[in-house]
C-alpha cells in the first residue's frame, strides 16, 4: 500500500480562532507517520505566514515561530495562494518561511491529487 | 481523483461556498449541509453559479436539513444521509469548509 | 467484503452543542455502518474533544450526543479517540490526567479515549476515506 | 429610574447553530423581569420565523413553536427586516407569528432606541 | 463615583479556547476597573459558560482563562454568573446539580456560579453600559 | 444615542462587517477587533467604505490584535483596550456582531 497523499488546507487567520495552531500542531505530528503531506495556504490563510506576530498583548499564544519546524520534519511542500497574497497587500518576502507560490489553476490540480484532506 | 465538496455555512454569513466554488474542479461535486442548504433556496449572488452546478448534476442538497429549516431547494438534487455515504465512496477526498 | 465496502475515518471538530457538526457526523457515521461500511475510527479534535464529556446533561427532550457516539460505537466496535492536548486546553480530562494534574475531578465518558495526533495518522492509514465535519 | 429598552438581534439561521433557541430562552426569560424588550429579525434571522421547521430527523431540538409564547409574555415589538425577506423569496404571511416589517432606515431607527443590546 | 466611572455588566458568549472571544472580554473588564470603572458582573451564556471550567488545563506557556477570571473577580468583588441551562447542555455541572443529575463527577469552578437568566435581567438593570463578546 | 458597534471577524470569511455597515447610524462609530483588523488593512470590497468612516473619525481599530497578526492598519485610529472602554462610556450601547 502506497502512503497516502494528505492535504491540510489552512483558510483562518491566526489568533481569532485556534485554527492555525491546531492544524500546525497536527502537521507537525503527522509529518512523523506520513511524508507525503501538502500544506495549502487560501484566503486569510496566508496571514499564518506573515511574518512579525505578536500575541503576548492579545493574550494568544505565539506559535508562528513553530513554522520554521516544518522544515527539519521534512515537510516541503508548502503552497501559498497567489491571489490571496494579492488581495491583502502582501509580498512572498513578507512570509516567514519559504513556499510555493500558485495560481487558481495549479491550486485546484494540486488539491485534487490529495487522497485526504483536513481543513482549518 | 475527485472531491467531494461540503459546505455548512450560509452564502449570506461565510464567504465560504464563494472559496469552495472558486476551486471546484470539473470533476467535483458539492453538497450543501445544515446553514449552507438555504444556497439552494434564496436569491444570492451564487445562485446562478450553482444553478450551472445543478443543471450538471454536480449539487446535492441535504434533505433533513432542508426540512429543519422549513423550506424548498429550487436547484439541486435532494438527498439523505444514506446518498452523503454513497457521493463519499464515489469520490477520492472529502473537503470540509 | 461484500458489495464495496469501505473503511471510514471521521474526524470531527465541532462541539455536540451549540453548532450542528457533530450531530452531523454522528448521522454520517450511523448511515455509513447502516450501509455495510466500516467505521475504523472516528477521531476528536478542536471543539470536537467537548463530546466526549461525562457531564453532558440534556434536557429530557433533546438527544444527548456522548451518550449516541458511545452506544455506535459498542454496537459497531469502532474506538472514539480524543486529542489529548485539544482535550487538556478545553477542560477534557480522564482520571489518569485528573490524578497528574493534581484535580480532584474528571470528565472523560466511556468509551471515548484520550490519544495522540499519532492515532489520527494510524486512522487515516488504514481508512479508504477520511471524512471531516466542522 | 426608567425600565431600560433592550433590543434582542437575531442574524443567524435556526438548527446549524444554538443562536436562535438560546436567544428566543434569553428573551422568554427577561420578559418576566422587563417589559421594554423589541426582537429584531435581519440577515439569515428571518429564517427563525418561517413557519415549517421539522428538524426531529436532523436530531435538533424543535424550538419554533415557543415563539408562540411572545404574544403571551407580552413581548410585542417584533420587528423583521423587509429587505432580508425578499432577497429570501419569503413573504411575510409564511411567517409563523406577527411582525411588523421595517426598511433599512427604520431598522437604523429603531436599533439606536435602545439602550442595550444583544445579540445572535 | 469620582469622574464619571460607570457600571459596567459583561456577557461573554465565547468558550474559553478555540475563538477569542472570552480573552478580549476578559481584557476588556480588566481595563475597565483599571479605568476606575465597576463591574457589577458577568454574564456567561452560550458557549461562554465553558469559562467556568475546572478542568481546563492549558499547557504552562499559555494563559488560564478561567483561572484568571477568578483571580479578577475576586480582586475587584464582582459576581461570575453562569447560565444553568446553557451550562447542563454543554458539561458544566456544580456539585449540587451533579449529585441531582446522579453524576459522580463535577467540574464548575469557585467563584464562577450557576444562576438563571433572571440574574442577567437583574445586571443589565443595574449597569449603566452592557458590552457583550463572542 | 448613539452605538458602538464591534465586529470580529475578518471581511474575507464573513458578511459580518457588511452587515453592520448596512446599520449604522450617521453618528455610530465601528471598532474592528480580533480577525477583523485584518479589514483595515487588506483589499477588499468594503474597503473605500470604511476609508470614507475613518475620514470621519467613526473608525478604530484595536492595536494589540493588529500587532498579534503582525499588520498595520492603512486606515482608522488605533486604540488600545482602555480606549475600548472609553469609547464604551461615549455610547448608549454597543451592538456585538
Amino acid at each position: 500500500m502506497t502512503e497516502k497523499k494528505i492535504g491540510i488546507i489552512n483558510t483562518c487567520l491566526p489568533h481569532g480562532s485556534a485554527q492555525g495552531r491546531e492544524s500546525l500542531d497536527l502537521t507537525l505530528a503527522l509529518s512523523a507517520f506520513n511524508e507525503s503531506l501538502s500544506l495549502f495556504f487560501i484566503g486569510d490563510g496566508v496571514y499564518q505566514l506573515l511574518a512579525g506576530h505578536t500575541p503576548d498583548e492579545s493574550l494568544q499564544k505565539h506559535f508562528q515561530p513553530l513554522f520554521k519546524m516544518l522544515d527539519l520534519y521534512d515537510v516541503e511542500n508548502i503552497y501559498v495562494c497567489e491571489q490571496s497574497l494579492l488581495q491583502r497587500v502582501i509580498k512572498q518576502e513578507q512570509l516567514l518561511i519559504d513556499v510555493t507560490l500558485l495560481n487558481r489553476a495549479q491550486l485546484k490540480s494540486k488539491l485534487a491529487l490529495q487522497d485526504q484532506l483536513l481543513s482549518f | 481523483m475527485s472531491i467531494l465538496h461540503t459546505v455548512n455555512t450560509s452564502p449570506f454569513q461565510t464567504h465560504a461556498l464563494q472559496q469552495c466554488l472558486s476551486l471546484l474542479n470539473s470533476e467535483d461535486c458539492l453538497l450543501l449541509i445544515e446553514d449552507a442548504v438555504v444556497a439552494a433556496q434564496a436569491q444570492h449572488p451564487l445562485f446562478k453559479e450553482l444553478s450551472e452546478l445543478a443543471e450538471q448534476g454536480r449539487l446535492k442538497v441535504l434533505t433533513s436539513d432542508l426540512q429543519a429549516r422549513g423550506i424548498e431547494n429550487r436547484i439541486g438534487n435532494q438527498c439523505a444521509y444514506a446518498d452523503f455515504v454513497t457521493l463519499v465512496t464515489e469520490h477520492t477526498s472529502q473537503m470540509a469548509w | 467484503m461484500l458489495n464495496g465496502s469501505l473503511k471510514f475515518a471521521v474526524v470531527v471538530s465541532g462541539a455536540p452543542y451549540g453548532t450542528q457538526g457533530a450531530s452531523s457526523a454522528y448521522q454520517f457515521c450511523a448511515s455509513a455502518v447502516q450501509a455495510g461500511h466500516k467505521i475504523v475510527g472516528v477521531f476528536f479534535y478542536q471543539e470536537g474533544v467537548l463530546n466526549a464529556s461525562l457531564l453532558v446533561s440534556p434536557a429530557s427532550d433533546e438527544i444527548n450526543l456522548p451518550s449516541l457516539w458511545a452506544q455506535l460505537a459498542t454496537a459497531h466496535q469502532f474506538p472514539l479517540e480524543v486529542c489529548v492536548s485539544a482535550s487538556l486546553r478545553r477542560g477534557i480530562v480522564n482520571q489518569v490526567e485528573a490524578e497528574q494534574l493534581a484535580l480532584a475531578q474528571f470528565n472523560l465518558k466511556s468509551p471515548f479515549v484520550l490519544s495522540g495526533l499519532g492515532q489520527l495518522a494510524e486512522l487515516s492509514a488504514g481508512a479508504d476515506r477520511l471524512v471531516q465535519f466542522k
